[in-house]
């Protein structure tokens, strides 16, 4: 028979949509509308899942996203994600879900031997043990723990679905859409608010779904939520989301919900995302999150068919879904009564009420006698049968004396439970605001606000369907009038019935059974039982942060939203200290598990973060460029030609450039404008070079440090005008170099008439460098004399390029004659592609990063970030020359000064040269005074750059070395594994000592 | 762009095809223009606005607009100034002229960025996608202009109109601010 | 103290483990004590046992404002690692790796230290040239520590994205096979059993608000909540509560307090495993033995004591990791929580005698001092008996920053979990 | 995400937008040859790092540019006052007084 717990009528679901979908392979049905709880329930499958350290069998507990037990793998295009709630799968057609935490099947585990040797795996017995012999933790011990945790297994593939993300604003953010949510909603709606209003599930309403005893302005609760919603929907002002968690509340009103796109829906339009990340600034929040019920913690607890008293009633409300046959309902409260009622009249055999309070109110008592309902007061549940599914109930009499007695045994398929309810104060005191213990309630409610933000209903343990209403309305008001302090006439709507019910209980209760066999769950998806409670307590753990930590109870994927009060209680009473002593543990966020798609977004692949080209990009591509990531910037590497690899396309290069020309793409390196009547004074500040008499027209080095007197940066500073200067900073230095330069100007010389702007993208660069390099780019500049003698080294003009203005440099990072010709950003593809035509004619290269690296290092200059480290000064890099020593100032002067900067033994910058002109060193190699040093032996210093020179025809490096200025033509030592190579302390220029070729 | 502010002035790129044209939403690539980084103190101001041709707003994240020009405030002591790409010489040397002795810096950043022009009903939308300002028209009202960060990219937003906006990013980032753009458009195309 | 075997739990299982004794005591505070320890994290508490165990110091407080370990020691990424750049680094490191290899067996409680292996991931040249340069120093040192290709590293860790096509492809990576996690909570719980078993008092529940010094200006005691306390030696191991502490001696330190992020997915069956680093691309990623994958976050970028962060902080996180391993993106969060580190400028820690005679300082560790824990405690414990450094912490002074000898571990790597 | 006011723009926006730069108020001796190493260290490193109410400079980085000062409690993260670059330190204490009420 089909779906033989389903009701004859009623409900919310779609009766007429008959789905089809599968639970371990199983074809069963349910219906549109149908949670997979619902529907496996609806085909009276109780057990679904394991638990996470005895595999016990368990069932579905709750009907909400608190679910500790009811956990599936769903599968999907061919792949599944694990871990998900039962009760927050919405059933499409063909759904497919697995069990999990089992092998080789759900119904039998060769794991649930760990609930027999459950006596040897009690709280924190790892600590304990494993210990012996050494060897084995990694090999056996830690494997075998490992395979054994774990819930679901993790997806296979990666996840081809995508995330959206959306930041939002509005005056009134409600979370929850329950009575209290809705009335806050329409309240603040009214006065023109703009309100944002989410529930995590997929309909709005809340309790009210489920509450069938009650009328809202004289209708049944669940048609004034859909006037409620309808009423919502038709205002511009309101933003309605289902399926909406807000799962994250931030330092000043910053919200975050995650919204399930598609994940309900059979076959997604592709184009949707799959859940999407809101960012909300809210100006007032409401949280309307409700309350959830507590389990009640007896012995075997934890069987399926047990479940809480609310989550039955849900089944049969809102789903058309009977938990069982017959059932037991165990409460200590009012409201698990009226379960017991609704059942009763769908013709459920209610067995037993079981209720813990001696004298329950006279009011229930008379209607669970109209309807012939058996009722033990003064009673509980002290332990179940049952196997894979609870057959029976014990019952255990409490006594004066607080001994339990024999109570005898009632048959039932389900029992319902009730230990009273627990606020939902997640998203309070995410917000950082502290609980206060209302002993009226036995519960932690919310205390003061330190947000802008106001708990209301039952989570804030408000209770009774006409209060909810006028609380939720009032705090709809009062938010809006916060926010925008403006207000309206509100019509409250009136409720009859669903009144505040009253009891409950914390912690475990007594028993008759033998105590060091039966486990009583506290939080069950982690099997933490009373007893492991205790015996943390016992073994010193005061704190109930030690508590949770030791037994892991309030550490499962619930969070001890079930859990906690439980637990707490059940330690204040083993530490003999009332529970506002113990304290509670810290809420976080999320509320519950978010995706980590929904956090990525649309940061993935090349969104993952922005690819910067240069304008010569696409041309690279064709011509078969490779590219190296330099921060966010796609600098070509080298160019290799005819099957080359790095090495030969490199050593063509070099050797290219220094017998005719080369074509490199320098547009990547900062440029900063500096203009205004002080900016030369402003550069004298800043860098440590002197500025002043630097004439319009001629460029200089200039060496940035920072005020600890480390090298931050270098670059060519060319003077455009007496008031303007084009800076040139590293690339991967330019925004803390701009930044830096804002933040001296802003903070220390405020008074000096100087402004810079970042103009690295206003220009494309080209670096024209070589013996041919003037006539490469003589034909297509106008407006300069080329000639040496007019446009010498370290020269800066204005001219123009094939007709389009351009800032002609004369400088070389070579050693060769060189140009770099800055175009305005749109001119550089025209540009690169009319260079590189032309130094074919020259048989020309273009080149790329690394080629410049060694020919850089074959004249000895250093690149910051390579060469330095942020622990080298000029001195070390042997650049005083830099210093412009009679300077009152400048950034790193005084730091230069200090004791361990002006030091013996500093490591001072080096050339070396290998002994065997064919060995290369690697760099990052260490190098010592003892061809084999002993372990532990100190460096002296550090291979920075090594490279192979084409020119030289040898392998060449720079170092940094102890003392090393002093160490010229002392041989060293460079250790490496296959042995010790000797070197021989150089200077630094390798090639072209005297500087001549520049000066052609 | 037919309506808004600056109409004659940021035109699509007749030459390019739309980057998206969707029925609540489009982006288009503007033409390229004269962009000049005018930074000084407040005493150089009205010889400034004089010499422009329409004054420099003092209002925080404002613009003024006038033909064929646009002045966009940025920071207290730091504005662009837009007119048409071919008049990037001329201005320049009007505005020197105009300044006379204030100190000042005029930079050229015509080509720093690109702009692209985005419209519809859905324009807000797309951009709270990637961009945490508040877009509704009291918080943002036309004329207002602001840099901030769109996902992992600095951009500037300038409201042209109540569905237009005027999106610049530096060059080399615009291919991640469009090219997500478009992406996170998709999805409104959705059955 | 009854010593912990596989037996002795047998053995309490039959008395249904009614019989166990505490881990530790909760002894009210005596009026004075040779040394106190303020701060009961794993230093603090490394700090106290060391000092009893090896120096014969047994009457000491460790005093804890909250609950023990539950400061960073309870809330970080638990990796473990020496594969630092400078010797002096490297060196106090692998004192603790050292230690760590030994530290079940010497405390008789099993800290779980798990040699899985962290790979550190090159993603551009300059990486590569970073970790080459770690690699040869390490070498010299004595540490372990090796160069992987890439596919080598797709074979230590099968996750591994190594596509060439991704926006950062990973070029290669430094893998320290001695490297892995440790379970924090029994790092702390360890040592806290061992201290208070050699006679350490534990105070938990009990704020240092003040240092007492005396005519001479050397230290006398410290004031708490729970009144005033003689020492004659302090040593403050507050981590990123260190400003706040020394301020109450009259010090200022170079450091500052910011919040730094972690969080966890929900467990899964085993599907990584070893311990992968990015600093380029800022993610750091474990599976813990329970099955959760344990991932570290960055800092905000402002100083905090909230121990809460930014989302965004968070979403570079996972964006990244999902980069790396995307088919986690699937995985869901299960918990995201912040310490407070303090950091210094270098980015390496002070372990150092201060200007005031008679106390002593261990902090700085910022985002990374968990795996020096037992080294840590090791020689701030010789510092605190001898009143001299133990030369492996020799060169971590406070003075460091006035003289300029620094210890720069961020000039080679941004980060240093 | 902060939400940080900029005194400049006059307008609130997310914290990604401004990039924190430690400290203020901490001035860079004019004459920094004649500072002393303890001195020149205070001014490099030593922070008060203080747990309450605490100093520091913003920049507005992805905004108009400027650097300003912001007084916020570190504690519970919430901004007691913001003020340009240039303005006196307010009365700390009165701040924190007046947002404790
Ligand atoms: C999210 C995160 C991830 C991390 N990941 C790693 C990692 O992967 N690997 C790694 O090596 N390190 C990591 N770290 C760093 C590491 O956690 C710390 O460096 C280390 O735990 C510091 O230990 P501790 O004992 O010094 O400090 P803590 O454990 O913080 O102990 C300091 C103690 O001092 C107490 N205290 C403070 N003030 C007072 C007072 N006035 N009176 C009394 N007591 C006081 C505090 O309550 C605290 O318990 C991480 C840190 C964080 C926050
Ligand atoms: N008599 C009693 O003792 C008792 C006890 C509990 C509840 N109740 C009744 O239940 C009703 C409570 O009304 P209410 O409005 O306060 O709560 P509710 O339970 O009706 O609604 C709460 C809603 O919040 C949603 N939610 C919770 N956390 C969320 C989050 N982080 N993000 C998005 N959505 C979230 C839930 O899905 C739910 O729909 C009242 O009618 C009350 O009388 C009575
Ligand atoms: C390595 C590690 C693993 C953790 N695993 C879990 C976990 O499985 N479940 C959980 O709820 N919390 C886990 N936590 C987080 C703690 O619950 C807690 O958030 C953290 O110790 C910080 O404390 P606080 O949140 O109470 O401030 C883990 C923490 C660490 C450091
Ligand atoms: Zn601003």
């Amino acid at each position: 028979m089909s779906q033989p717990f389903r009701t004859e009528k009623g409900g919310r679901i779609d009766r007429s949509q008959q789905l089809t979908f599968t639970f371990d392979g199983e074809e069963m049905q349910g219906h549109q509308g149908d949670t997979l709880a619902s529907a496996l329930l609806a085909n009276g499958v109780h057990l679904v899942g394991r638990s996470f350290k005895y595999h016990r069998p368990r069932g579905i507990l709750t009907a909400g996203s608190e679910e500790p037990n009811a956990l599936v793998g769903v599968y999907r295009n061919g792949d599944q994600t694990p871990n998900l709630r039962a009760t927050q799968v919405e059933l499409y057609q063909g759904l497919e879900a697995i069990s999990q935490n089992r092998f080789p099947s759900l119904g039998f585990d060769v794991g649930a031997v760990n609930d027999r040797l459950s006596m040897f795996f009690p709280a924190g017995f790892y600590y304990k043990t494993f210990m012996w012999p050494k060897s084995f933790w990694d090999k056996v011990y830690e494997p075998v723990i490992r395979a054994a945790a774990g819930l679901g297994k993790p997806p296979k593939n990666p996840d081809h679905d995508h995330y959206g993300n959306l930041y939002a604003h509005c005056d009134v953010l409600v979370a929850g859409s329950g009575p209290a949510g809705l009335a806050a909603a329409l309240a603040a709606a009214e006065t023109g608010a703009k309100v944002l209003l989410c529930d995590e599930q997929a309909e709005f309403g809340g309790s009210l779904l489920t509450e069938a005893n009650a009328t809202i302005d004289g209708k049944a609760p669940a048609d004034w939520v859909a006037d409620a919603v309808a009423k919502l929907q038709a205002m511009d002002n309101v933003t309605l989301l289902s399926r909406t968690t807000a799962f994250g509340y931030f330092a000043h009103n910053y919200i975050a919900l995650v919204e399930r796109v598609t994940e309900h829906l059979p076959t997604p339009d592709p184009k949707l995302p799959r859940e999407r990340l809101w960012q909300v600034r809210a100006k007032e929040v409401v949280i309307a999150a409700g309350s959830i019920e507590r389990p009640m913690v007896f012995p075997e607890n934890d069987r399926p068919g047990i479940l809480l008293a609310e989550a039955g009633r849900t089944y049969l409300n809102r789903y058309g879904v009977k938990v069982g046959h017959k059932v037991v309902v165990a409460t200590a409260c009012d409201t698990a009564w009226q379960a017991a009622f609704d059942l009763a009249d769908h013709g459920v055999e209610v067995a037993a009420i079981v209720e813990m309070r001696e004298t329950p109110p006279e009011s229930l008592m008379s209607i669970a006698k109209a309807r012939g309902i058996r009722v033990e007061a003064g009673c509980i549940v002290t332990g179940t049968l049952g196997r894979k599914r609870i057959k029976s109930a014990l019952l255990g009499r409490l006594m004066t004396s607080g001994q339990v007695a024999s109570g005898g045994q009632v048959d039932c398929d389900a029992l319902l439970m009730s230990g009273g309810w627990t606020p939902t104060v997640s998203l309070y005191s995410q917000s950082r605001g502290k609980v206060v213990w209302d002993a009226d309630k036995g519960a932690y409610v919310p205390g003061k606000s330190v947000q802008k933000e106001r708990s209301v209903g039952a989570a804030k343990g408000l209770y009774g369907l006409q209060a909810t209403l006028e609380d939720g309305y009032a705090a709809g008001e009062e938010a809006a009038k916060a926010a925008t302090g403006k207000s309206a006439t509100i019509t409250y709507a009136t409720a009859t019935g669903g009144e505040a019910g009253d009891g409950g209980t914390l912690g475990a209760l007594p028993h008759d059974r033998n105590a060091s066999r039966v486990k009583a769950f506290v939080d069950y998806q982690n099997d933490v039982t009373a007893k492991d409670v205790k015996l943390a307590v016992r073994e010193g753990m005061q704190s109930i942060e030690h508590i949770k930590r030791y037994t892991t109870t309030g550490m499962a994927t619930d969070q001890g939203r079930l859990s906690n009060m439980n637990a707490l209680q059940i330690a204040s009473g083993a530490l003999e200290r009332p529970m506002t002593d113990v304290g509670l543990t810290t809420f976080r966020l999320p509320y519950t598990p978010t995706t980590f798609g929904v956090f990525a977004g649309v940061a993935r692949g090349d969104f993952f973060d922005p690819v910067r080209k240069t304008p010569s990009h696409d041309w690279v591509v064709d011509n078969g460029g490779v590219f190296e990531d330099v921060g966010q910037w796609k600098r070509t590497w080298y160019f290799p030609k005819n099957g080359e690899d790095m090495h030969a396309a490199v050593a063509r290069e070099c050797k290219t450039v220094r017998d005719s020309v080369g074509l490199f793409d320098a547009s990547t390196l900062g440029k900063i404008e500096v203009v205004g009547p002080d900016s030369a004074e402003f550069l004298e500040r800043m860098y440590t070079n002197p500025w002043k008499k630097l004439a319009p027209g001629r460029c200089r080095y200039g060496l940035l440090l920072n005020d600890a007197g480390f090298i931050t940066d270098d670059g060519v500073i060319g003077r455009l005008a007496e008031d303007r200067f084009h800076v040139t900073t590293t690339t991967g230095g330019a925004p803390s170099v701009f930044a830096t330069m804002e933040d001296y100007l802003q903070t220390e010389w405020p008074d000096l008439d100087v402004w810079i702007t970042s103009t690295t993208e206003q220009y494309a660069v080209a670096a024209v460098q070589g013996p041919k390099a003037r006539e490469v780019i003589a034909p297509f500049i106008e407006g300069v004399d080329l000639s040496n003698d007019a446009f010498p080294h370290m020269s800066v003009r204005e001219a123009t390029f094939c007709g389009v203005p351009c800032r002609l440099f004369r400088i070389s990072f070579t050693g060769e004659l060189g140009f770099e010709i800055n175009v305005p950003r749109r001119h550089g593809k025209m540009m690169w592609e009319t260079l590189a035509k032309e130094i074919e004619k020259h048989s020309g290269t273009t080149y790329g990063t690394e080629t410049m690296h060694v020919l850089r290092a074959e004249k000895g200059y250093i690149i910051v970030g390579q060469d330095t480290d942020g622990t080298v000064t000029p001195q070390d890099a042997g650049m005083t020359w830099a210093i412009g020593k009679k300077k009152f100032d400048f950034v790193g002067k005084r730091g230069l000064e200090r004791p361990d900067l002006v030091a013996d033994n500093r490591k001072q910058f080096v050339g070396l040269l290998t002994k065997d002109p064919k060995v290369k060193l690697e760099e990052g190699a260490q190098i010592t005074t003892a061809e084999t040093p002993a372990t532990g032996t100190p460096a002296e210093g550090h291979v920075t750059s090594s490279y192979y020179s084409p020119a030289l025809d040898r392998s060449i490096a720079l170092a940094v070395v102890k003392n090393g200025h002093a160490l010229d033509g002392k041989t060293l030592y460079v250790p490496m594994p296959e042995g010790s190579i000797p070197v021989e302390v150089t200077g630094t220029v390798f090639y072209d000592k005297e500087g001549a070729r520049i000066n052609v | 762009m037919s309506d808004g502010l600056a109409s004659d002035l940021i035109t699509p790129d007749a030459g390019a095809s739309p980057l998206l044209n969707q029925n609540d939403l489009s982006i288009l690539k503007a033409s390229p223009l004269t962009r000049l980084s005018f930074r000084a103190r407040e005493t150089a101001l009205n010889d400034a606005g004089t010499a422009f041709g329409v004054p420099l707003p003092v209002k925080p994240l404002s613009s003024e607009t006038g033909d064929k020009r646009a002045a966009l405030w940025m920071g207290p002591d730091e504005w662009t100034l837009l007119a048409p790409e071919d008049e990037l010489q001329s201005v320049f040397e009007q505005m020197e002229s105009g300044l006379g002795a204030h100190p000042h810096a005029l930079v050229d950043i015509s080509e720093r960025s690109d702009a692209i022009i985005l419209s519809g009903k859905k324009a807000v939308w797309l951009l709270n996608t990637g961009i945490f300002i508040d877009f509704s028209l009291e918080a943002f009202p036309v004329g207002t202009v602001a840099r901030t960060v769109f996902h992992k990219s600095p951009v500037m937003v300038w409201r042209v109109a109540e569905e237009t906006f005027v999106v610049e990013a530096w060059v080399s980032f615009m291919d991640y601010v469009s090219g997500l753009l478009v992406q996170s458009a998709q999805e409104l195309e959705a059955a | 103290m009854k010593r912990y075997s596989f037996l002795e739990l047998a053995k309490n299982a039959f008395s249904a483990h009614q019989n166990w004794g505490r881990q530790w005591r909760s002894p009210e505070p005596k009026t004075e004590y040779d040394v106190v320890i303020v701060g009961a994290g794993g230093h603090g508490l490394a700090t106290a046992y060391y000092l009893a165990k090896e120096h014969g110091v047994r009457n000491v407080a460790v005093i804890e404002k909250g609950w023990l370990g539950g400061g960073n020691t309870g809330r970080n990424t638990t990796i473990v690692r020496s594969n630092y750049l400078w010797e002096e680094s490297a060196a106090l490191y692998n004192h603790a790796i050292g230690l760590w290899q030994g530290l079940s067996q010497e405390l008789n409680y099993n800290v779980m230290y798990s040699a899985r292996g962290v790979m550190m991931l090159a993603h551009t040249v300059h990486d590569v040239q970073v970790a080459q340069r770690h690699i040869h120093a390490n070498r010299l040192a004595g540490v372990q520590n090796e160069w992987l290709t890439p596919e080598k590293a797709k074979e230590y860790c099968p996750p591994l994205n190594i596509s060439k096509n991704i926006r950062y492809p990973v070029m290669g990576a430094a893998l320290q096979r001695v490297g892995g996690t440790a379970r924090h909570d029994a790092v702390a719980w360890g040592y806290a059993r061992g201290a208070d078993d050699l006679g350490v008092d534990i105070i938990q529940n009990c704020a240092v608000t003040g240092i007492r010094r005396g005519q001479d200006g050397a230290v006398e005691g410290v004031e708490t909540s729970k009144g005033f306390i003689k020492a004659k030696k302090i040593g403050v191991v507050a981590a990123g509560h260190t400003s706040t502490v020394m301020d109450m001696a009259g010090v200022r330190m170079p450091l500052e307090s910011f919040p730094l992020q972690a969080l966890v997915s929900e467990p899964v069956k085993p599907a990584f495993p070893c311990v992968v680093m990015s600093n380029t691309i800022h993610a750091y990623i474990s599976q813990s033995d329970k099955g959760e994958l344990v991932i570290g976050a960055g800092t905000d970028q402002f100083i905090s004591y909230s121990q809460t962060g930014g989302i965004h902080i968070s979403n570079h996180t996972i964006d990244a990791i999902c980069e790396l391993f995307p088919h986690f993106r699937r995985m869901r969060m299960l918990r995201n929580w912040g310490g407070i580190v303090d950091v210094t400028p270098d980015r390496s820690p002070i372990l150092s005698k201060t200007p005031v005679a008679g106390l002593y300082v261990n902090c700085g560790w910022g985002t990374g001092g968990f795996k020096a824990t037992p080294g840590s405690g090791h020689v701030f414990a010789h510092t605190i008996a001898k009143d001299e450094p133990n030369p492996i912490n020799a060169p971590f002074t406070i003075d460091r920053f006035r003289t300029g000898r620094l210890i720069d571990e961020a000039a080679a790597a941004a980060v240093a979990h | 995400m902060l939400l940080v006011y900029c005194p400049y723009c006059g307008v609130s926006r997310p914290e990604t937008e401004f990039s924190c730069r430690g400290e203020a108020h901490i001035a860079r001796p004019a004459d920094p040859s004649q500072t002393s190493d303890e001195d020149w260290v205070n001014f490099l490193y030593m922070r008060s790092n203080s747990k309450g109410v605490y100093v520091e400079r913003w920049r507005h980085i992805h905004g108009c540019g400027r650097f300003f000062n912001a007084v916020r409690n570190t504690v519970s993260d919430e901004f007691l006052k913001f003020y340009k670059t240039g303005e006196p330190m307010p009365d700390l204490e009165e701040l924190a007084k007046e947002a404790g009420k």
